[in-house]
């Protein structure tokens, strides 16, 4: 891997942690609400997000939307940090001009057949584009993940299914939920193969997210990629943490941050100079995104909706 | 003119929207070489082959699912569950993401969705549809009423069948609809030659009259004419108004014709309970007040499965008959 | 007497239920160690261990449709969906498995399970509950009410969360328990001490009154109190009317407070069209007829998904007195 | 395996094939409707039924629901055609009496969830029972199949999953629905062993079966076992058939039937007077059964149902 490209990782990383930090701390201050952190998960937003093209749809997580955004160049911090304080949907919406994004729902798992959808659509158009959609380990459990990714293996569709195994679904262990050890297990199951990578390191997430772009792009039909990492809080703001502490401080032994910060070093890739003006200069774009996203901050005053209005928002004509 | 089936005139709406626009396309299972379980896909596999015509596998939520991401990717997709019971698998992926996804983004994506729905049972025929029993023969179209961001279209015959569907096709929201699979093989019509589209919201007033209004939706029309008919000759002239369209609902043409007959009788093959009669009587209660001379009389499913075998838990004639005879004398 | 929090209520009726009858047990997300996203499981865990308490996998269709399984062999499991807007994942469940097995084999089985239900948001909040959007807000019932098979049970207090939550699960047959989850939290009332069970199928009256009947369910309930005491004062007086159950729905009590009053409003959460307040308003006009002085006027959600912040999209106080205002001005 | 044995399962499945055959028949000639031949399925049922306890509770499938009951005994000849003929739901209703059957509806897959309840329950109740559910290649398509068979791994229930895999789920061939060779890959993504039989040969399937059944009743957690046969016609009565003639010669090669018998023989087990005395016997008890079926034939009469009617057949109270 080239080492001016591993540098743009590990920026991209770093910025996606200051912001997730950012955005957590204001939910920890109560500033924020239900925000489901995505510390400890940034190495796969970013890994992912640098592997695909801005053609490429690609659904993201509830988890990993903002990484993945901004590491795809749709989003510089300021937007990321503005669309969890604004309008959190803005991550998962098709915005012209910016990477092509297929949007996500509230319920678990119920998005990843409308993923199916758009790598059809991309097929039928002739299109040489990947699709990769985003779930969780929790997801796996669902019924239209199944289906969708029976489908996509039935079609041999160009799919990456991402799943950030991240030990939990909300309260319950990874592993008491499915019964196999290891979620790429599924894939064989639909026709599939299947790659298990340590989501803690960025650079190993990102050669295999690009060997598994690569093979559904050359045809070769969908694949499962399985990042594993811990989930470094609570399921989310407002939801009590069952682990204790030493539990949580064993899930955040192993930071993607601090990896790739010593392998680049190691590799003189990176000095701590630039490592110091790298974070400063996140830091403040992000603390100015915070400070103008407060000060902007819509507070939906009362409004007065209409049944015209509620049919306008509702429907398309 | 020779006249068409009911399941003739969506196979020709399919056609015709298919070679007019090539975004269309048709997904669902055994609707391709097979030509769907009751034939309204015949032909189109072979004329505009298997990339637009796609064959599933047994998944109603994994490919309504895809139908609505092709459909929010400019695709119009038409998607046929074989059954309309079945749709109850996919229930989550057309409440959780069609209908709401347009709200849900600010009108950033659009999703030009068709799910047709073969329901019902063949009301007029020798028995119900004998042992296809209560997991082949439900009309669920209340459910969708009651899930904004859906149209809810519901054809009583081939000529509306015909020119809703093409209307369905070319609406940017998702639409329901419900085709009475009762009708497919036994209602026939003449179609309109040209193009032929019947707007989305517009009701129908099937024949004219001045006594009593019954409002009617799939095969209850063709019962609640019969009965027009035959109280013709008794001198009791009947309005028969099929709403063809139950969200958005013409309220407007439904409360006039109540307005002008002061007596209604309201007949779906759904459950009563929270059936949309219910709602349909209540718009009219509100906004007829004062103005009906008898209770409004409601002709549904019995509240139950639908039981095999010949008996009322249907609507039937005798039961419309009865409910107009009832209106009729009160008040 | 010490005052109980609505999900204390539902609470207690879960312990005392589970140490009655061995028989009765809890599946759902999170509802062992973690006690429930909302709480309402909580201890239970620790006392009646993990296999009466039993933490699934993300799958509400599995676990519903295992729950069901238990039930046909004589248990009594209590479902709980986290949030109600997921029962759509788990509907053909419901609809296909859990509502007709009784009719299906004539009586051989019975369902006797209760899906508890968080819907709905906190009507009285700051906002509604922001953030929560419009996939965790919604209030489904009425899709449940047009199942036959199922009941549906909706309590607007901790003292009916009580005691309904304990006849449902003693009931032979399929309960959807709606518990309304911006009461969780807020709504707090004396419980009595002993044995509390409340008919399923009766509704309550919660204040009586001479001059309008409003009939509301869940937090609605509570908007519609406040209501009928600000009018006290200009000396109108309200009757506040709480169906408790949607089916079997109690429309004896119904008609007869219409018919007492003259006058009704009815409100709901959920969306107005097809919502259940059609149904309620429909039963009243025609078995009211001719007793009522003024339409029957509805103060439901705007056929929209829920949508954050502080507006109208729900009911509140003034929508109701509006249109208490307007029931009184007409006829 | 013990000749008596083997010789019973011959019985069973020539008395399976007779009475299929006669419901065949008597839908060809439109006396009855809508039936899902199992011509060719018998050595499945018939197979698994040889391996069940009475009290283990089995969910059979549409196609097979008459042979496994059966083959357990619950059913003479006699009562599996008529059940057939006048209520078919019998062969899936849970009678006192009779062994244990788990009921299933008119979805394919959504009964699956069902037989996962039955095995809790089971467990619950400290019971020694293994949970058998039965569906097709078709059916392991839907996700509450697979929300079911992942609820069983995860709590490693006494369960065995029979997939029928007849290569079609109605016109859908199985190479093009699901992405993958064999169901049974399916397996290892539940954590789950997996075993695959060729299911024209009833004692391998009746072998295969005994070892899952003491598999998933010993404690080591659910099993799958994928059963292959062909479809011998159309999906249901009604329904078209597709395949050309010397497609439908070629599904047929493999006769269940013959296979045993000629097995049998060859080992000296049977011999062709008995044979013909075992068809003769089956032949007659089947034609009596159909004269006493149709004779008996309930025409349900006119019927007036009252809203309470409803109400009672609808609500257990
Ligand atoms: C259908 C549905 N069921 C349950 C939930 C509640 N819920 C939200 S996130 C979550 C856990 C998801 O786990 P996973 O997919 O592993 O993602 P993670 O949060 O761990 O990143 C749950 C149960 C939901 N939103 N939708
Ligand atoms: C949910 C659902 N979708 C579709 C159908 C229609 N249908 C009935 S049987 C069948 C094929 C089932 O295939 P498989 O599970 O392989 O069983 P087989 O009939 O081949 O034995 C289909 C599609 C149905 N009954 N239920
Ligand atoms: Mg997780
Ligand atoms: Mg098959």
């Amino acid at each position: 891997m080239s080492a001016p490209r591993d540098l743009d990782i590990y920026r991209a990383l770093v910025g996606s942690r200051i912001a997730e930090q950012a955005i957590v701390d204001l939910n920890d201050k109560g500033v924020l609400h239900d925000h489901h952190s995505g510390l400890g998960h940034e190495a796969i937003g970013v890994g992912v997000g640098f592997a695909v093209r801005p053609d490429d749809a690609v659904q993201a997580s509830h988890r990993s939307g903002m990484m993945l955004a901004h590491a795809r160049g749709g989003f510089p911090l300021r937007d990321a940090v503005l669309s969890d304080i604004a309008n959190a949907y803005l991550q998962f919406a098709p915005i012209p001009g910016r990477p092509r994004v297929i949007p996500i729902v509230g319920l678990i798992g119920s998005w990843v057949p409308m993923s199916v959808g758009f790598a059809m659509a991309d097929r039928l158009r002739g299109k040489d584009t990947v699709t990769v959609s985003f779930f969780g380990d929790g997801g796996a459990n669902e019924g239209a993940v199944h289906e969708a990714m029976n489908l996509a293996g039935a079609r041999r569709l160009p799919m990456v299914f991402v799943i950030e195994n991240n030990g939990f679904g909300l309260s319950m262990p990874a592993s008491e939920a499915p019964g196999a050890d290891a979620l790429v297990d599924r894939a064989a199951g639909y026709g599939m193969p299947g790659i298990v990578v340590d989501g803690n390191d960025a650079l190993a997430v990102h050669e295999a997210a690009q060997r598994a772009v690569d093979h559904a792009r050359r045809g070769d039909g969908p694949i499962v990629l399985e990042a594993r990492v811990t989930r470094w809080g609570a399921h989310a703001d407002g939801v009590p943490e069952l682990r204790t502490a030493s539990e949580l401080a064993q899930a955040r032994e192993r930071d993607c941050v601090r990896i790739l910060h010593e392998d680049l070093i190691r590799r003189g890739v990176l000095d701590e100079v630039q490592t110091g003006a790298f974070a400063d200069e996140c830091r403040r774009e992000v603390e100015a995104a915070v400070e103008e996203g407060l000060a902007a901050r819509i507070h939906l005053p009362p409004t007065v909706l209409t049944e015209a209005d509620a049919w306008n928002l509702t429907y398309a004509g | 003119m020779s006249k068409s089936l009911y399941v003739q005139a969506i196979n020709r709406a399919l056609h015709e929207e298919m070679d007019r626009d090539p975004d269309v396309l048709c997904i669902g299972e055994d609707i391709g070489p097979m030509g769907g379980l009751f034939g309204a896909t015949r032909g189109l596999h072979e004329r505009f082959g298997a990339e637009r015509v796609i064959d599933t596998p047994i998944s109603e939520a994994g490919y309504t699912g895809a139908a609505i991401g092709m459909a929010m990717e400019g695709l119009r997709p038409v998607v046929e569950i074989q059954f309309a019971d079945f749709v109850t698998v996919a229930f989550d992926q057309l409440n959780t993401v069609a209908a709401k996804m347009h709200f849900l983004l600010s009108g950033l994506a659009k999703v030009p969705l068709v799910v047709r729905l073969p329901y019902g049972v063949n009301l007029a025929g020798e028995g119900y549809m004998s042992g296809h029993g209560p997991h082949h023969s439900q009309s669920p179209e209340a459910w969708f009423c009651h899930m904004a961001g859906m149209k809810v279209v519901m054809p009583s015959g081939p000529a509306d069948a015909l020119g809703l569907l093409k209307a369905a096709i070319r609406d940017n929201s998702p639409v329901m609809f419900f085709e009475q699979k009762g009708l497919y093989e036994t209602a026939s019509e003449a179609l309109p030659e040209g193009e032929h589209v019947v707007p989305i919201g517009k009701a129908a007033v099937v024949c004219e009259g001045s006594d009593v209004t019954v409002i009617a939706t799939g095969a209850t029309v063709g019962l609640a004419r019969a009965v027009a008919e035959r109280l013709r000759a008794e001198g009791v002239s009947l309005e028969v108004v099929d709403p063809r369209t139950l969200v958005p609902l013409d309220t407007e043409a439904l409360v006039a014709s109540a307005i002008k007959t002061g007596r209604v009788v309201i007949t779906h093959e759904a459950p009563s309970t929270g059936g949309f009669g219910g709602e349909i009587a209540a718009r009219i209660a509100e906004q007829a007040f004062g103005r009906l001379h008898a209770p409004i009389r409601r002709v549904c499913g019995l509240d139950m499965p639908v039981p095999d075998g010949k008996n009322n838990a249907l609507p039937n004639e005798e039961r419309i008959e009865a409910a107009v005879r009832n209106v009729l004398e009160s008040g």
